[in-house]
């Protein structure tokens, strides 16, 4: 086993990890901390194919993902406070009204 | 680099619905709140330029620009086309909806122009990051549009459903870039797969399932389509009657992009996979609609279900196909929208139970018309555009020997009569109940449900108008 | 590779698995915030380890900085850093034991195709090492993907905007 | 010249258009003539067109492609109108009962609330059944064939305070819809076997090819049967249109009995060389015919409601209609759809008129026959059009059911044993419902102060009724036995023996008509003790059609009832109104196992988009 494929299995543990975590946590601020790492997970990946092809364009791919990440911070959190601010809790297990 | 004037045309709808949303968002500083409905009207005004642009466009051959990120063609354009006129169909539903329901806000159609700027960058993408960078320009604006209603709610579970499974979706989405990328060495559709000894690889297969997965979230495909029923009943409808349209359309253009665009020569891998999401697609999306009481609900589930007819031309690999029964779904939803929008008390208070449109068909009979005429439509009875965009996909379907697909398509549809055609009974057939109030009156929501209806006739009688538009297909390899 | 390399990146993958595990378990949303900033930091050095200095500075100043002071501030203002093992709604009874098979069963599928993939792909021997410098990085990003960097401001634009319409009183 | 031949079609679309914008300042007298005129209008067209055919020395066809349809790829449709010697004696009964129909309504609707809607819903009718009838394509005709279970879903439920009537609106679509689903897969299997869906190319296609076709041709012209089956309300589809007399009577009479119901048979008649490849095909549909038939005969028997009775009438004759073309005798089945279509209108009429005379008392049901009797008094006119009309269904000599019908009898004594048994049974069963009907409704003395007090129908009314009984009367006479005229005017499509007369067995079936009729005669020599009768045993079980309703709720809903309680996720088990709704609940129960995955929980929808992940990539390994 050479040094990319250790990290590409890496981040696919980290990857499968964010999954589970999405799956398992309760707190909305967790289940997007678990998709972030989902993302970097990808950006791992990418880096390492990167450097397997001789290439710059998949470090340029993370930069754009990071930014992509960054936006979708900006506008979670704000929901994730402004139904904080109606339910007084950030928990997705009591968000049912909507079912069926 | 430099740029040319041959990338600027190749994604001239993209840059004038940026540039003009840009110009929105200033314009909205100088209109004092009193007289939002002007950015309604500015934003009007923007989408028909683009719409107008990319008609004119549709002519030109078909080229690659920005070094072969984007490429321009009949088709691209002509989904450009589709999506702005959506979006003008969407904002003549908001002036008096969202009036209403003070969700009449400036922001609104910035964001909304902004989301559909996204779109229009979906339909040219022929790279996998300009079809990342599309989707994400696309749906972050939609997530908080689903929750604008907010303290409301039912508004911000919605949102925050679709965002975290959105976020979710684009996990996937991402990784399997990362796969593809890591298999092929490039991010291009064109040529990741034409790489010698690549097309067979595990890693680049399990990347595509990954796009796939993520894709299938945006156009609600079973079994990635939970989120969709909570999301829709929940955002405030112009919303929605936006989402199950438009991000309908660009979701599909983007899968067209990846299998029918780009991965040549791997269709009969995909293809099977792509049967029998559409198969489930349409029995799941058919069956739950049949137990709705909430027509928002039941539209919704009635948009999973015609994906699944839409999936099926795809599974056929028959872009036109497909492209037409888009377009033909896309307007008679909205006008069935139209008509929701109608209906509401002036506080605010959506009627979204079926009960609440008993006698509408006597009390209003041109409203109840137009949500007959969607209904209809929506069964698949001809002279109306669903009967043919049914017609086409299921005749692609065995054109390609997929006949089992067509016969389950052409079942369904059958079962689909049931529940669209309760509405049709409530509307017309049972007495009008005291509760039901009777709808506001709205010019704008009127033509655009007169635009939507006329569509309807006019693309079921003469479908040849469109489908010399829409082009024979993508270009599938490159020359 | 030299062993000192390999050794490194053995205690760097160790790291970063424990901080993610540490994010999946932690019951603290601030210990569980505090994980990911190491599991992207840890992410940082491997990034520097193949040729990316430029994204490992990123990684460090957007990612691990910016975005996580975020998180742990939302955490703060909403007091939310207790996470109490609340009972599972009667929907979420099998949540847990098919979460953990379907994510084992991902993985399984994952690593056959990462490991029969291998084989086919130039070895990293063999590829050049190009010019990963910020220099070089700017000339990539304001050349040929000029379009995605007009695209990501638009995307930024739409984001400030969205938390703008989400917070603000209307 | 497209628009001249368009113009049949096109005049009552003017008539709707011109109903909906003025119809109100028109009046209810206004808006009724005005829908009439129309389609006198579009029947005089029709009979221009017709002289034109007739008038070319070889009856040469009238073809036009009025727009562009769909182009796209192999797939080339128009609309496309023909005007040939079959689609014009078709137009001449659509147009020409229609007029009929449009001026009685006048009478019949009079003072209703929604006189307008009616009438326009009417025009949109004729409008279809013309499209259906002079589509060159398969496809311009299943517009047509969708456009009116479209009218008649609405005119069904055309009185629809009653939920009742909104149902058996509802029952009539979805029940259609079954059928539908075979037609469309015909029509995309005529396609992938013959590239185009032209009548014209295909038909050219299958004399070259022949009986290389014949398996495609069996699969095509199964699915086709099927379309009619639920159009032409055979067995087991017919459930609905007993129930569809829920709609005002003029609709019964002409959709339900002259036009809609027998595009069935225009449609097998019109690919008649396909399913003349298909062996196999004609014998289920001959024998599919024959049950129908005798089933829908006997049921006819023991209906309490005077419109049940001919609605069950008019599947037993759909039933010899359809035999007949499986027999592959199809100028007997046209001639016998012609002459049905007069004196079932006919009676359907007549019938529309005695609910209008009896129509005082509120709580007397004018449709019970157990409420008339002793109405020919009453109503002269109207008891001499029932009688003709009565008469010539029966196969009374020299009415024009006796020629049609013993046409059908003669070719089944040829060609199918078993066929011309069930046939012959009925032909004895409907002498005996018809008398049955004659003697309750008008001898015998008046049963109810509704009865007692029943006036004739005024001029409006009884004139078509005069103008139908004529042709109930003289209508055999298009087709005398050994090569009529209808016979002669078909040939250049339908090239067929032409049988004379056989005297020994038209002669056993005008006896057996006539013993039949003097046996219900006898059986209802006291009509009141007969009306007081209550159904049980066999009586009941004719009455309830064979039970076939119940059937399907048993074998179709029952067990699933049983399966989903099993599963536990049953909610409110309700009540279960017929098949149709049943079938409804079937799929009820279904969708409520779907919606179990709906939960409203994120995580879980995160858990099942983590499945499909896992399943996609777990089917790309496979693949691989």
């Amino acid at each position: 086993m050479d040094a990319t494929s250790f990290v590409t299995f890496l981040s696919a543990a980290l990857f499968v990890i964010g999954a589970l975590g999405v799956l398992l946590r309760r707190s909305a601020l967790l289940i997007f901390m678990s998709v972030e790492l989902m993302l970097n997970a990808a950006n791992l990946a990418f880096v390492t194919f990167a450097h397997r092809w001789g290439q710059l364009d998949g470090q340029v791919t993370v930069f754009f993902i990071m930014t992509i990440a960054a936006a979708e911070v900006a506008v979670g959190l704000a929901l994730i406070v402004t139904i904080f601010r109606t339910k007084r809790s950030t928990s997705v297990d009591e968000l049912a009204q909507l079912r069926g | 680099m430099m740029i040319n004037s041959t990338d600027v045309v190749a994604v001239l709808p993209f840059i004038s619905v940026a540039l003009g949303s840009v110009g929105l968002l200033i314009a909205d500083l100088l209109i004092p709140a009193e007289r939002r409905h002007v950015t309604a009207w500015l934003a009007a005004a923007l989408l028909l330029t683009a719409a107008v642009i990319a008609l004119s466009l549709l002519g030109s051959p078909t080229f690659e620009a920005f070094g072969g990120m984007v490429i321009s063609d009949p088709t691209a354009f002509f989904l450009d086309t589709l999506i702005c006129t959506i979006g003008l169909v969407t904002i003549l539903l908001t002036l008096r909806y969202n009036q209403v329901r003070g969700i009449l806000r400036g922001e609104f159609y910035i964001l909304l122009a902004l989301s559909i700027s996204g779109m229009t960058l979906v339909t040219h993408a022929n790279n996998l990051l300009i079809l990342l960078l599309g989707i994400e320009l696309l749906s972050i604006p939609l997530y908080v549009l689903c929750g604008i209603a907010r303290p409301r709610l039912e508004s911000e579970e919605s949102a925050l459903k679709y965002f975290l499974t959105g976020a979710f979706a684009s996990g996937f989405l991402v990784y399997g870039i990362a796969l593809t990328y890591g298999a092929s060495g490039t991010l291009s559709l064109q040529t990741a797969p034409a790489a010698p000894n690549v097309s067979g690889d595990p890693l680049l297969l399990i990347g595509i399932g990954l796009i796939l997965v993520g894709l299938g979230f945006k156009v609600a495909a079973v079994p990635f389509h939970l989120w969709a029923p909570d999301t829709y009943e929940g955002a405030p409808t112009t919303v929605t009657a936006f989402m199950a349209t438009a991000t309908k359309v660009a979701g599909f253009a983007a899968l067209l992009r990846v299998l029918h665009g780009g991965l040549p020569g791997m269709e009969s891998t995909w293809q099977p996979l792509v049967a029998i999401i559409a198969a489930a697609t349409m029995i799941v999306g058919n069956l739950a609609a049949l137990a709705q009481q909430n027509l928002k609900r039941m539209l919704a589930y009635s948009s999973i279900a015609h994906a699944g007819y839409a999936l099926v031309g795809v599974a056929a690999h028959d872009t036109t196909s497909v492209v037409f029964y888009l377009t033909g779904y896309a307007f008679t939803t909205l006008a069935a929208f139209a008509v929701i929008t109608a209906i509401g008390s002036s506080e605010g208070e959506e009627m979204q139970f079926l009960e609440a449109y008993s006698g509408l068909g006597r009390q209003k009979p041109l409203l109840g018309a137009v949500l007959a005429i969607a209904m209809f439509s929506l069964i698949g009875i001809p002279p109306t555009v669903g009967f043919i965009g049914k017609y086409f996909v299921f005749q692609a379907a065995v054109a390609k020997g997929l006949v089992w697909l067509a016969v389950l398509g052409v079942l369904t549809s059958a079962m689909a009569a049931y529940y669209y055609l309760r509405v049709v009974m409530v509307a017309f057939i049972r007495e009008g109940s005291a509760a039901a109030p009777l709808p506001t009156p709205s010019a704008p929501r009127n033509l655009a449900a007169a635009i939507s209806v006329a569509a309807v006739f006019v693309l079921g009688v003469v479908p040849a108008l469109l489908l010399s538009m829409i082009g024979n297909g993508m270009l599938s390899t490159t020359p | 590779m030299t062993m000192a390399e390999w050794a490194l990146l053995v205690l760097l993958g160790a790291l970063s698995l424990a901080s993610a595990l540490g994010l999946l378990l932690s019951r603290n949303a601030v210990y569980a915030a505090l994980f990911l900033v190491l599991n992207f930091s840890v992410g940082a050095v491997i990034y520097l380890l193949f040729n990316a200095p430029f994204l490992a500075v990123t990684q460090v100043a957007v990612y691990a900085g910016a975005i996580m002071v975020l998180f742990v501030f939302v955490i703060m203002l909403l007091g939310a850093e207790r996470l109490a093992p609340a009972e599972n709604p009667p929907g979420l009874a099998y949540q847990r034991p098919l979460a953990i098979i379907l994510a084992v069963a991902l993985l399984a599928v994952a690593a056959w195709a990462l490991l029969s993939g291998a084989q086919i792909e130039p070895s990293p021997s063999v590829a050049p090492r190009p010019d990963s410098s910020p220099q070089a990085m700017g000339m990539w990003l304001f050349g040929p993907y000029l379009l995605p960097l007009q695209v990501v401001a638009l995307l930024l634009l739409a984001a400030m905007v969205g938390a703008l319409v989400l917070s603000r009183k209307s | 010249m497209e628009l001249f031949v368009a113009s049949p079609i096109l005049f009552p679309l003017l008539g709707i258009l011109l109903n909906v914008l003025i119809g109100k300042k028109l009046g209810e007298r206004g808006v009724g003539w005005l829908a009439s005129t129309v389609v006198v209008a579009s029947f005089a067209v029709s009979l221009a067109l017709f002289a034109q055919v007739a008038g070319d020395s070889e009856h040469a066809a009238v073809h036009v492609k009025v727009l562009p349809w769909i182009s796209a790829g192999p797939l080339q449709v128009s609309w496309g109108l023909l005007v040939d010697p079959l689609s014009s004696v078709m137009m001449l009964i659509v147009t020409g009962i229609g007029a009929l129909i449009h001026i009685y309504s006048i009478g019949y609707m009079h003072g209703d609330p929604h006189f307008q809607r009616f009438f326009v819903y009417l025009n949109l009718f004729i409008a279809s059944m013309l499209t259906l009838v002079m589509a060159d394509n398969f496809l311009v005709l299943f517009v047509g064939w969708e456009l009116v279970g479209l009218c008649s879903y609405l005119l069904i439920g055309f009185w629809f305070t009653e939920l009742k009537n909104a149902a058996a609106g509802r029952k009539a679509f979805v029940v259609n819809r079954i059928g539908d689903v075979g037609f469309v897969l015909g029509i995309l299997a005529i396609f992938v076997t013959f590239g185009s869906l032209d009548f014209a190319e295909v038909f050219k296609a299958v004399k070259a090819q022949g009986g290389a076709l014949a398996a495609a041709a069996g699969v095509i012209t199964l699915l086709l049967f099927i379309g009619a089956t639920g159009k032409s309300a055979q067995i087991p589809l017919f459930v609905w249109l007993p129930d569809a007399m829920a709609g005002p009577t003029p609709v019964s009479a002409l959709i339900h009995a002259a036009t809609m119901v027998t595009a069935g048979i225009y449609m097998m008649t019109r690919a008649h060389a396909l399913f003349e490849l298909a062996p196999f095909t004609q014998q289920i549909v001959a024998l599919v015919g024959a049950l129908t038939a005798l089933v829908a005969g006997t049921s006819a028997l023991r209906q309490l409601d005077i419109k049940r009775v001919l609605a069950y009438s008019t599947v037993s004759q759909l039933g010899f209609m359809v035999a007949a073309a499986g027999l592959g005798a199809y100028v007997a089945s046209m001639f016998h759809l012609l002459t049905h279509a007069f004196f079932k209108a006919l009676l359907f009429l007549a019938a529309g008129s005695v609910i209008h005379g009896m129509g005082h008392d509120r709580h007397t049901d004018p449709q019970d026959m157990r409420n008339m009797g002793g109405l020919a008094r009453r109503m002269p006119v109207t008891f001499a059009a029932f009688v003709i009309g009565g008469l010539a269904l029966a196969g009374v000599p020299p009415l024009s059911g006796f020629f049609s019908k013993d046409e059908i009898l003669l070719a089944a004594f040829t060609h199918q044993p078993l066929t011309f048994l069930l046939l012959g049974a009925t032909a004895i069963v409907t002498a005996l419902y018809v008398g049955r009907q004659l003697i309750l409704v008008f001898l015998g003395e008046p049963r109810t102060a509704s009865a007692a007090h029943a006036h004739e129908s005024p001029a409006v009314m009884t004139a078509p009724l005069i103008a139908l009984a004529v042709g109930a009367v003289l209508g055999g006479a298009l087709n005398l036995p050994g090569g009529g005229w209808l016979h002669h005017w078909l040939e250049p499509l339908i090239a067929e023996q032409a049988k004379p007369l056989n005297l020994p067995l038209a002669a056993f079936f005008t006896a057996l008509s006539v013993l039949a009729l003097a046996v219900a005669g006898w059986m209802y020599r006291r009509p009141e003790r007969a009306a007081r009768e209550v159904a049980r045993g066999v009586g009941l079980f004719l009455a309830r059609a064979w039970r076939i309703d119940d059937a399907y709720a048993q074998v179709v809903v029952k067990p699933f009832y049983f399966i989903s309680t099993v599963c536990a996720q049953v909610v409110d088990v309700g009540l279960v109104d017929g098949a149709v709704n049943g079938v409804g609940d079937v799929f009820r129960r279904l969708a409520q196992l779907v919606r179990g995955l709906q939960t409203g929980l994120v995580r879980n929808y995160g858990l099942v988009m983590l499945l499909g992940a896992v399943l996609v990539t777990a089917y790309f390994v496979v693949v691989r």
